[in-house]
């Protein structure tokens, strides 16, 4: 795929319209995650709206994210970055051998108290 | 767009203060839309009686469009919404007749709306024009 | 009044008590949860993607099952609340996902979308009635300061989950007022904990957990009460200062059914 | 059968370069009823109006039928041409061969012969023309002005300048609006009450003006020229004409608790009050939601202290009725709710505050004679953040805000801001902005001010999150430029609140028949070119009732507005739309649908006597139109079963033949 295609599948599995954005950054002052990434959400839904998609792909913020649809709620302009963020992440993974996290690496980081909860969400996040 | 290069026979009943407006601001900005969209001026959409409707698919018009402004800013008030419902009754009692829903519609085009217009007639014409020759109604009587 | 009920994995697991409260509460005020059977994990998380199927696929079975039943589908993990409702909400307003959910699943009875899905929460206000707790109140908290901890799965996003206004949500404020404690408002009860990331960013978890119950702390709370899993785990395991309960457990203590019989 | 002449106009190359015209005009000849078929370059020419006038007196025309650009352009111009040479106007038709024919077609053969057939059904058309006389309208001299903020002051007084009366409608006890509410105006910063006061005292003054206070619109009948207007004056329980204004009763008057609507509820006042010190006019009210003898008979204190004797506690409310020639909306705007904000904590924390509290935070005659404090603990705010566009520039999926921009608030907030470090030199001051939106006379200067002289912080990016902790507010923001979240310990946040048109706008436009947008604006006669015209015959339009707009712009729409009244008013007669619905009497059953139908109320059934064949005589209930109150839309003429019913100009079998010529 090249970017201009991979821009299309990420718009297309979002539905979301990145040119909504207005650039007001309301998303990125409402991310609680926004100190441990390198792309801050208003830059995703930028890099998504130019077609800077392997950077973004390459990027470990998609990591970062904790899906707390805060920038979803808070966007005056309905643009939801986090479904950006989600499809981009989801492109990463569906490519065989992309897999942020296998099967083998979550005993190591387990604890007792860990709830199934998050097990069965850090697949479905970072894997496929 | 003509399919076998059938062209279709449109009558589009345009109200005077949005939608032959918008025509005309389609027009300005040379908005193209096929030949055979032949508008008549109505003042308001409500000013369209039925009976105009079947005597064009009498005399073998193909398919008629009604526009008229959008719902809340009829020029005259509350027009648009009779238009609604008497069309919606007139296209139900067309469909038992045979002619298909596919060639009647009403449709709500503002005065800054010529994009709209030039797109919907693009898109009425095409649809009316792969359904083909209306035979139905046409009364052949009316043939020299 | 009986309700369909799905737990989800991590009330079988890990949070049994939120479970067993809720079964408990749930008696004390005449409500009959009835298990679905075969329930299957909801996924932990919603993926937002629209072309994502099979994952949501254990969601519609249980709405199925609830449509099926003619009766509300009541859930108490926010995380499961958050998906289903999510997947009810994609599943009415997506006609592609649609069909192809319902291929999917090749059932007999096709889901057609008339779930009424409730967070027990939202069952306690809207079915159950807050005077009508307050009613049923044994033994009050009184005394108790208390900070509720929405966290961000019940609230967001709004446009879907409707529970409350999600930035300053009441209901749960509403709940611990009837049940004679005293609730204490601190603004991050709405933020999240950062728990989703605690599997891979200790430090990012941390940091956010400890903002909230920092903020909680300082508002002069004594409890941290929450509806997730996830939240507790995190919120603990992060050292909170504060105890964090489930809301059950303090509902089954104030309708006095905490120390029944364990069955 | 008429005589009708067939003009094809070429407009040059724009309708030439797709339209064979001379074959449009060589194919129109042969159409029934056409004796004379010519083309011309421009028809519209002194020349080609010349060529008009000739043939119709040299073959004797009866009926017209230009070909050239839209109706909506020129058609004034062929009927008055038609008209100077002795024929009546209204047997001219236009076929629209430019903007909807050779602007949207290609080539030449598909657009001269869509060209033939649209100039075929003109010429049907014309053949079932009649001739049509305009009726006349008396023109009532008086005009009314529907809100007394700044906006409805300006035009009252300048048509009353011209010397017609007016009546200013006011909903709130005293007229002065919003602006009497603010503290210095952008951006020359000359105070607001001393502008606005004196015109208030001058409109009270005006012997031309008679201001009905705390009343509002309650029904309007009639048409342009011929407005009848029912007003509502609500019960003050103080009899106008008799109070002074002395203040006495507000003084002793035991119920203190009261919020006060002028200071946005940050202070309170009595059940008896006068909004403000300048008010007009200055007359007591008594509020019967919180007056103790109103609510339960106990009390009397004001009544007992009034030296005028004029408080009334039986007074009800009182109805008039008046007819005006022309009316002006001027009911303004509102800040909205930011109930659905909440995220910026306004109901979480006193000291998170809308701009228009800050005025009166501010306003020397505010609740706290001016001096800027936390409305929480009385305390000096040393950092204070300014957020900007809260609710506005919301796309309409989002449903919260507004999609408009509400115009006014970056230059108000650069104002408070400036006006902020001014006089408390030792405060911060942040203004979160998306964009600085500032076209206006000395608009950008004052903002760069702001900036540069006064050291106000303008940080690109929005506000996330205000979290009230403790004494301060915890403001969690981006500052795009610097790719940085920022996190600022805040002591008072302002919020600049979108602007929607006043609740009242809504029914009053349906009272009007006015039209408004989706967003409850009133909505102009043309955007460009009619912008203080409302599309409703005689009614005008001042103020933000139209649109979001400052001072300035106001009272120039007020005024633009003024004088399109003043040029109503001094008609004695209107001239009327002949192109009416028109009921014929033997068809007519008396059914009464058409008068279900007509918006206007233009149809009114009477009992007429009909001499029958055998010479009997048969009163009948039979419809008939008022063509001064009829628009023309033809409703009736579409739910009348009987076909009596018919519209002038685009009578049925005018249509017809349209539909006929079109479909050969």
């Amino acid at each position: 795929m090249n970017n201009r295609q991979k821009q299309e599948e990420i718009l297309r599995i979002s539905g979301v319209n990145a040119r909504k954005c207005m650039k007001c950054g309301k998303c990125s002052a409402t991310c609680p995650a926004y100190d441990e990434m390198e792309y801050h959400p208003h830059e995703f839904v930028y890099m998504v709206e130019t077609g800077d998609i392997d950077r973004l792909m390459a990027s470990q913020s998609l990591y970062k994210c904790l899906s707390c649809f805060a920038c979803v709620d808070r966007c005056p302009r309905g643009v939801q970055p986090f479904k950006l963020i989600e499809a981009v992440r989801l492109m990463n993974i569906r490519k065989q051998g992309n897999n942020h996290m296998t099967a083998n690496d979550i005993p190591s980081i387990l604890d007792d108290d860990m709830p199934q909860q998050a097990i069965v969400s850090a697949f479905r996040k970072y894997t496929k | 767009m003509p399919v076998n290069g059938y062209k279709p026979l449109i009558v589009a009943f345009c109200c005077n203060w949005c939608s032959y407006a918008g025509a005309d601001l389609a027009g300005n900005n040379r908005l193209n839309y096929p030949a055979d969209v032949k508008i008549i001026r109505v003042p308001c959409s409500c000013r369209v009686n039925p009976m105009f409707v079947l005597r064009a698919f009498q005399r073998g018009a193909d398919g008629v469009i009604i526009c008229g402004c959008h719902p809340g800013d009829c020029h005259y008030t509350s027009g648009n919404y009779f238009t609604r419902r008497r069309m919606a009754l007139l296209f139900s009692m067309l469909d038992y007749l045979g002619i298909e829903r596919e060639r009647t519609r009403v449709e709500w085009v503002s005065a800054a709306e010529g994009a709209k217009f030039a797109a919907t007639m693009n898109d009425f014409a095409e649809t009316v024009a792969s359904l083909g020759e209306n035979k139905r109604l046409e009364d052949l009587r009316c043939k020299k | 009044m009986k309700v369909r009920y799905f737990p989800g994995c991590t009330l079988k697991n890990k949070a049994q008590d939120l479970d067993l409260f809720a079964r408990k509460s749930a008696l004390a005020l005449g409500i009959e949860m009835e298990e679905i059977p075969m329930w299957q994990c909801c996924g932990g998380v919603f993926v937002s993607a629209n072309d994502e199927v099979a994952t949501k696929l254990s969601s519609i079975r249980a709405l199925s099952d609830a449509e099926e039943h003619h009766s509300p589908l009541v859930t108490v993990c926010s995380a499961c609340h958050n998906v289903i409702k999510q997947t009810n909400h994609q599943f009415n307003t997506d006609s592609a996902f649609r069909q192809k959910a319902v291929n999917y699943l090749a059932s007999d009875t096709v889901y057609q979308g008339g779930a009424e899905i409730y967070h027990y929460l939202e069952m306690l206000r809207d079915l159950v009635g807050f005077d009508e707790i307050k009613k049923k109140v044994v033994k009050p908290l009184t005394g108790r300061k208390i900070a509720v901890y929405y966290g961000c799965l019940l609230l967001r996003p709004n446009s879907v989950m409707k529970m409350d206004d999600p930035e300053n949500p009441q209901i749960f404020e509403s709940l611990i007022r009837a049940l004679g404690a005293e609730s204490v408002y601190y603004p991050m009860r709405n933020e999240c904990c950062g728990g989703y990331i605690a599997l891979e960013s200790k430090e990012l978890a941390e940091k956010k957990s400890r903002s909230v119950y920092e903020s909680a702390k300082s508002a002069g709370a004594d409890t941290i009460v929450t509806a997730c899993p996830l939240c507790r785990y995190n919120l603990l395991k992060n050292n909170s200062p504060l105890p964090v309960v489930y809301f059950t457990e303090l509902l089954a203590e104030a309708l006095g059914a905490k120390e029944d019989s364990n069955e | 059968m008429q005589r009708i002449g067939v003009f094809v106009c070429w407009c040059g190359s724009n309708i030439a370069g797709t339209v064979d015209v001379h074959a449009v005009a060589e194919a129109l000849k042969t159409e029934p009823g056409v004796v004379f078929s010519t083309d011309y370059q421009y028809m519209c020419s002194q020349a080609g109006q010349n060529i008009i006038k000739d043939a119709i007196r040299d073959y004797r025309l009866t009926g017209v039928v230009v070909c050239s650009c839209s109706p909506r352009m020129h058609e004034v111009t062929f009927r008055k041409t038609a008209s100077q040479a002795g024929l009546n106007p209204y047997m001219v038709e236009i076929a629209n061969i430019r903007e909807q024919c050779s602007w949207v077609h290609k080539d030449v053969p598909t657009g001269t012969e869509k060209a033939i057939i649209l100039g075929r059904a003109a010429v049907a058309k014309v053949n079932l023309n009649a001739p049509l006389t305009p009726g006349e309208s008396l023109v009532i001299k008086r005009a009314l002005v529907i809100g007394g903020g700044i906006a409805g002051i300006q035009t009252a007084l300048d048509i009353a300048d011209a010397g017609f009366p007016v009546d200013i409608v006011e909903k709130q006890p005293t007229i002065g609006g919003k602006m009497a509410q603010l503290d210095k105006t952008f951006p020359t910063l000359d105070c607001a009450a001393c502008i606005l006061t004196p015109k208030m005292v001058d409109a009270a003054q005006n012997e031309n003006i008679r201001i009905l206070s705390y009343s509002e619109v309650e029904k309007v009948g009639g048409f342009v020229g011929n407005f009848e207007v029912t007003i509502r004056k609500k019960a003050r329980y103080v009899k106008e004409d008799i109070c002074t204004g002395c203040g006495a009763c507000v003084e002793k008057c035991p119920m203190k608790k009261v919020p006060n609507e002028f200071n946005l509820g940050m202070d309170n006042r009595r059940a008896v009050y006068i909004p403000f010190a300048q008010a007009v006019p200055k007359v007591a009210t008594i509020d019967p939601n919180y007056c103790n003898m109103l609510k339960n008979g106990k009390c009397g204190l004001c009544a007992r202290v009034c030296t005028a004797g004029a408080i009334d506690y039986t007074q009800k409310d009182e109805l008039i009725t008046e007819k005006y020639g022309a009316i002006v909306v001027a009911t303004g705007y509102n800040p909205i709710s930011l109930d659905k904000f909440d995220e910026f904590a306004y109901n979480q924390s006193k000291d998170v505050i809308s701009s228009l509290e800050f005025e009166r935070l501010t306003n020397a005659a505010g609740p706290t004679a001016g001096k800027l404090v936390r409305p929480s603990d009385g305390k000096h705010p040393h950092t204070i953040v300014f957020v900007q566009c809260v609710g506005s520039r919301c796309d309409a999926c989002a449903e919260k805000g507004k999609e408009y921009c509400s115009k006014i608030c970056c230059m108000y907030t650069a104002k408070h801001a400036m006006l902020t470090r001014d006089k408390y030199p030792d405060t911060e001051v942040y203004v979160f902005y998306i964009d600085v939106r500032t076209p206006g006379k000395n608009f950008d200067e004052f903002y760069r001010r702001a900036v540069e002289e006064y050291g106000v912080h303008y940080v690109k990016g929005m506000v996330g999150k205000v979290s009230p902790e403790g004494d301060t507010l915890k403001v969690q923001a981006s500052d795009l430029i610097s790719g940085k979240q920022l996190h600022i310990d805040a002591d008072l946040v302002v919020l600049a609140a979108a602007i929607e048109p006043d609740a009242s706008a809504r029914p009053l436009a349906t009272m009007l028949t006015a039209s408004m947008d989706t967003n409850d604006f009133f909505t102009e006669a043309h955007p460009k070119l009619r912008p203080v015209e409302s599309p409703t015959a005689g009614v005008f339009l001042s103020g933000a009732c139209q649109g979001p707009k400052d001072i300035p712009e106001t009272v120039s729409q007020a005024g633009a507005a003024a004088s399109k009244v003043i040029g109503l008013l001094v008609k004695d007669k209107l001239t009327t739309n002949p192109c009416v619905a028109q009921s014929n009497e033997l068809m007519c059953n008396g059914c009464s649908s058409c008068e279900l139908v007509c918006p206007y109320g233009a149809i009114t059934y009477i009992d007429k006597e009909f001499r029958m064949p055998d010479r009997s005589i048969q009163i009948r209930r039979v419809a008939q139109v008022n063509p001064a109150v009829c628009q023309g839309c033809g409703a009736c003429t579409v739910a009348c079963p009987s076909g009596a019913m018919d519209l002038n100009g685009f009578k049925s079998e005018q249509i017809i033949a349209e539909v006929d010529a079109i479909c050969r």
